[in-house]
């Protein structure tokens, strides 16, 4: 435990033991030891498969990817694929008018894909804005999480159906919804046993700083809400490194409240699998809430209105690239005869066909009709409101046959 | 048993009808609507032991467990976001906020989820909760504990509002709003809770009359005087003192305060030519604007003078020594009358 | 250098006039401010390298340094709740809100310390901060990014709300709020903050207007338009349109939010008898709501029409494919003006 | 390290040391050791003087009080005594009618006044409603702080001579704005070496939820602002226990952010002051920020409204009395010779003449004007809100010599 000797002994003071309080000051490089300074997330990351495809035994988490046989890792592989072309075809369209806006995912399939495919189908998940993969993963139609950024709807899925909760912009508020949530599935009597529900949260490494994450931790620990808490670490919020956000790695928050917390790397789609489903254990058996930081990389612009050049180096991209989530799953199934040629082949016409559908029905998508402003506003009337929809109803049968 | 042997005493509990305080009867109304539904489930700050510091959750957690009357966390942004997640999981949960003054914490959630989940997943998502907000002032309270938020509510489209000014109202409309699939804000008038002048006979077999809907409480034809939750009765006196200088008044509780029922009160004004609207909140872009906004709109050739308002200031509201002067009372609303008829 | 001969023309730097949009008008207010005053610190997310994600804080960390331009942790109850402490320390905080959508987890800060701490002090603690919040639509963005929540702070008694519609007052009005000892909100007209048509020559060396004036644009005598921010530009194209079909319709800009300065829209009205007032917020209880309240018994016996209002629906900010509905247009007031003249 | 042991493992997970997810459910008794199931405080608690007023020396503490001699000792034991018998003059004046409610600092002297004692001039204070007991340390009249709960003013004082902020009752609100004030105090240079300036900022256990709070930990962390987090765990928040707010004793909380958490007895001045002294002395060298729980006990109701029979055993308090503040400090002058019979006698008079004196002073104390409503809402003119006054003052002159 020497790399965090100094936070447990502030932590923890005994006598001989504590600091002088005249203490140099931990140099900046110190503080931040675990965060970006260490871009390989340091000797707490909890990794399966090196960015290299070596395969890593873990006593503690092998025994929850025992059923990942080649042609499951094959499934993960492809889940990836067409995660990652889904999105720069998105992104593409965006650039051609067709999309409002783009959220790229580049970067994080493995630790989207790894989590999702780690839920079961009464588990609930509840997306930020950026988790794509967990909603393919979770069955929802990438044309369905389209009206989001065609600004045509705010995404209207079966949420119940598929247990993916709608995207939550304003930042942190999915995390206190996800607790109360997870604090339902218990007062359900559904959590107990290995049959047990649990629910998802994601996040993001700026979103720590959020009062609501924090009361969401606080909550979940005082109810035990079979809660997991994945923080996609992508390094970056929009222009600001985690520094800005903390002086330790993140999954060591959970230290303070009282719950596990785990670093996953989170381009490895075996150790994302793995340790998710560890953490949904713990949450189905009553175990929960747990904390987990999936160090990753957001490979692309925060969004598409976002310009990272002004603030990082394309230095720092290129290194990520080192560690792509799907190329180091390619290499382990060629070199371990788990997929040959005609199977990367396939998955990539396959990828082709799933963006050229894409395309085509974004290409096509229609505008919600106006009076579509005043749907829904409600489940039981409201007479007020009633009034407004006819009065512009009317207003806008003024202009039939005119210019309108 | 009838009225007249009973006049304002406590009927025996097999009776369907009890004389109750306001408080009281919303502790009945919140314990009929939890026996109705294992899915109403109780939270917010000391509700379970203590029964909350105006005791409205008494004796809940006793009869319903810690499961159903949960004392949560000090955290108002986590009392809302969490019961927004039970709402999504089925719940029905009943937020109590300790004073309106604490509800700002919880005020993003409010906004951002509880108004928007409906209307952003095209009702595929419910969102059936309460927040119950005890509000308005009079009580000689520190700062944060007197205040009258309830505009910034009504500004807010997604959510709806209603406050009780008697205890019938008070036992129906927490149910209602309850087992309502839309998220509703209840604004306790705190000050009424427990004064016993206004105890009144509550008959839980009687139909409820429709919570969005104003109610005249009082005809008259010289000028209206519009008023909910604590002004309620302010207006009622007014009228009375009015009444004794010869002009009589009409008087509407609003009841509902989003969305209001402004119909019976342009009818009024239809009738009477004037309107003086009575609430402890500060005026600027409030409900009472919004109040002489449509009026002046909606009955523009029958208003016989401007409506008026009567309101608190524009400040912060003041060390509650002052609380007299900056909250309407009698002589100012008597003095809006007076300028009302003047003009 | 005359006017004629570099008309709308990019001026020398030497000079004291520059050719400006209101987005870069601001961010040299804001220079302009940190320069004359090491007390003024910048504060928000993304507000350093990336200069804001409309790039409104471009280039001053790099000049003034990380200590004078701070980008902060996620959160904005932290971005306010610290810069209130700044303020009592001394410094002149201007905290940006990166879209207007996520104010309200600050919103306990604004209502609580912001807004009350000079009142409960007697001014001994005085708060001279500003909150910089880009607001409005029709830039066709996702949710939380379109929203106007500007009514919500003209109830709240304790602050000061500006916004400017033009690159003159976005240049003076950042600095006279940063000068102020009073915390003001600036809500900025997020549409027109790079819009080249609406470009404008700015001296820096003028005198300002006062801070809290509303301002005569146009002059008519058929009826009277009130707008602010970016219903003013629509105001503008309204009157134009109106003077084709011959009709002189006055415009005013309100420029002030709270306290509003509504004698020169009262002074319109008893002309005109008039008034249409333009917002994109929802109406219900809001700045709308208090200009038809207050010009309504003002103007009693001036007004030949009520007070019409033309604003978004009471309902949450739609998808943005809709926002052309959901926002007042050009022909929307056009109908309120018609109606307004046939009543 | 024992008593942590199972938070540890969770929260630094390493091979074979991670228990299967699994593994039994920590029962209740075990996730809330170190709260209230130990009402001594536990192993972690840091001591100087024991209930039984027994000198426990400490290698790291006793430095910073090593000027503490018998008469600074009377000194700190005055301060208790007057000020405890300021809070039940006080109380009784609430019962009188004569205040509108009050806030009993009663069993938390120690606290207060060890930690408001170890502040310098220039150091600035951040209450929350209950500090009166720091209030008084930091110089303000106690008939100042009174206006507030006799509800004539809301704290009128000079903050800035006194650096003792006004109170602040949204829970958590001042923990940001103290921070805020203590990047100010760095920005201005005014931290790196013993003449450095600091703030503490006071809350309590039940504020620990407030995301506020949490954000406040996180500012402070990324700005180095000297800052202390004074927590009084005073075992209430009104009527909900600690266990209500935290599975983890308060202190640790800190380990989540990377600065040092320490638990002091709460009701041992000498601890108070030496703990409190430490950490403003990390501050003032810009090693901040640092948490401080001291574990004490709200021997009254919460309020004057409050009724604690409803939600406590008497029980509970009677054990708490066995650890009073002022006791300890009297057994142990005594003991040593520090002081004598009639020294004791003299505070005691000391704090009768305080207790009448203020007293008089509250029942003389005139009502503000009513035009005070609008005196300084702003620092500048508002036409708007003149033209009321102006309205009101007309309406109120209308009155003269009438009924009003
Ligand atoms: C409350 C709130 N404040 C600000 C924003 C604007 N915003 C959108 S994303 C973002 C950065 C989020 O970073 P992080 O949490 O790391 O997630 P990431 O985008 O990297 O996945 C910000 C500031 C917001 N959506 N909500
Ligand atoms: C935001 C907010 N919510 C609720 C309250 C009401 N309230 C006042 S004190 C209190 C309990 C505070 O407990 P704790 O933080 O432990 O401090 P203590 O009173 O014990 O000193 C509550 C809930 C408040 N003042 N502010
Ligand atoms: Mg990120
Ligand atoms: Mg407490």
């Amino acid at each position: 435990m020497s790399d965090m000797s100094s936070a447990e002994q502030w932590t923890h003071p005994e006598e001989g033991d504590l600091p002088p309080a005249t203490a140099a000051k931990p140099t900046k490089d110190q503080v931040i030891a675990g965060l970006r300074a260490t871009s390989e997330g340091g000797a707490d990351l909890t990794q399966l498969l090196t960015p290299e495809g070596e395969r890593v035994p873990s006593q503690i988490f092998d025994p929850y990817v025992a059923d990942i046989d080649f042609e499951a890792l094959r499934g993960l592989y492809k889940d990836m694929v067409i995660v990652r072309r889904a999105d720069r075809e998105a992104n593409a369209m965006q650039r051609q008018g067709q999309l409002g806006i783009w959220v790229p995912l580049l970067g994080q399939e493995a630790a989207q894909i790894g989590s999702g495919r780690a839920l079961r189908p009464n588990d609930m998940a509840f997306p930020s804005y950026r988790e794509h993969g967990v909603g393919y993963a979770r069955g929802v139609s990438f044309k369905e999480m389209l009206g989001l950024f065609r600004c045509t709807s705010m995404g209207e899925w079966d949420y119940q159906a598929h247990g993916f909760h709608p995207y939550t912009i304003v930042i942190g508020n999915q995390v206190l919804n996800a607790t109360g949530y997870a604090m339902g599935q218990k007062f359900d009597g559904k959590v107990g046993d290995d049959d047990g529900e649990a629910t998802i949260v994601y996040f993001g490494d700026g979103a720590t700083s959020q009062g609501d994450v924090h009361e969401g931790f606080v909550w979940a620990a005082v109810y035990d809400a079979p809660v997991v808490f994945f923080c996609q670490n992508n390094q970056w919020a929009i222009s600001e490194p985690t520094e800005r956000q903390s002086r330790l790695p993140l999954y060591q928050r959970a230290r303070g409240y009282g719950f596990p917390g785990i670093r996953v790397d989170g381009n490895d789609v075996l150790g994302c699998l793995a340790v998710t489903r560890w953490a949904l254990e713990a949450c189905r058996h009553g175990n929960g809430p747990v904390l987990i930081e999936a160090f990753t990389y957001r490979m692309d612009a925060h969004t598409t209105t976002d310009d990272p050049t002004r603030y990082r180096l394309s230095d720092e991209v290129e290194t990520w690239k080192l560690k792509d989530p799907i190329e180091r799953v390619r290499v382990y199934l060629t070199r371990n005869g788990g997929a040959d040629a005609s199977f990367f082949e396939q998955v990539e016409a396959e990828a082709d066909e799933f963006a050229a559908d894409l395309r085509e029905f974004v290409f096509t998508m229609e505008d919600p009709p106006p009076e579509r402003i005043f749907d829904n506003v409600y489940a039981e009337p409201s007479a007020a409101l009633d009034k407004q929809r006819e009065e512009f109803l009317a207003y806008l049968g003024g202009f039939e046959g005119g210019v309108h | 048993m009838s009225a007249t042997t009973q006049p304002n005493v406590d009927v025996p509990a097999s009776s369907t009808v009890q004389n109750l305080t306001i408080g009281k009867a919303i502790n009945l109304g919140l314990r009929a609507a939890m026996e109705k539904d294992s899915k109403v489930v109780v939270m917010g700050e000391d509700v379970g032991k203590l029964g909350g510091v105006f005791r409205i959750t008494d004796g809940l957690q006793k009869d319903f467990g810690e499961q159903r009357v949960l004392d949560t966390p000090l955290a108002e942004s986590g009392i809302i976001g969490t019961a927004v997640g039970l709402a999504v999981r089925g719940f029905r949960p009943v937020c109590e906020i300790q004073f309106e003054g604490f509800i700002f914490p919880g005020f993003d959630q409010i906004n951002s989820q509880v108004a928007k989940l409906h209307a952003r997943t095209q009702g595929r998502i419910k969102v059936p909760m309460v927040i119950r907000v005890p509000y308005g002032g009079g009580i000689g309270a520190v700062e944060h504990h007197s205040e009258s938020p309830e505009s910034y509510f009504a500004h807010l489209a997604g959510v709806k509002a209603v406050t009780p000014s008697n205890p019938v109202d008070a036992y129906w409309m927490i149910q209602q709003a309850i087992f309502s699939d839309d998220p509703i804000l209840v604004f306790e008038p705190k000050k009424l809770y427990h004064m016993g002048t206004l105890k009144a006979p509550v008959d839980t077999a009687a139909e409820p009359m429709p919570l969005f809907a104003s109610k005249v409480l009082r005809t008259g034809t010289a000028a209206t005087l519009v008023g909910y939750g604590p002004t309620v009765k302010l207006c009622l006196e007014v009228a009375e003192a009015a009444a004794e200088e010869g002009n009589e008044l009409e008087v509407i509780d609003l009841r509902a305060l989003s969305p209001m029922d402004l119909d019976p009160v342009f009818e009024s004004v239809r009738k009477t030519g004037r309107l003086i609207a009575v609430s402890e909140a500060p005026s600027e872009a409030s409900l009472t604007s919004e109040i002489a906004a449509r009026v002046q709109q909606e009955c523009f050739y029958s208003l016989e003078a401007p409506v008026l308002r009567v309101t608190a200031f524009d400040t912060p509201y003041p060390p509650s020594k002052l609380e007299e002067h900056y909250l309407p009372d009698l002589d100012r609303v008597l003095d809006a009358v007076d300028r009302s008829l003047e003009w």
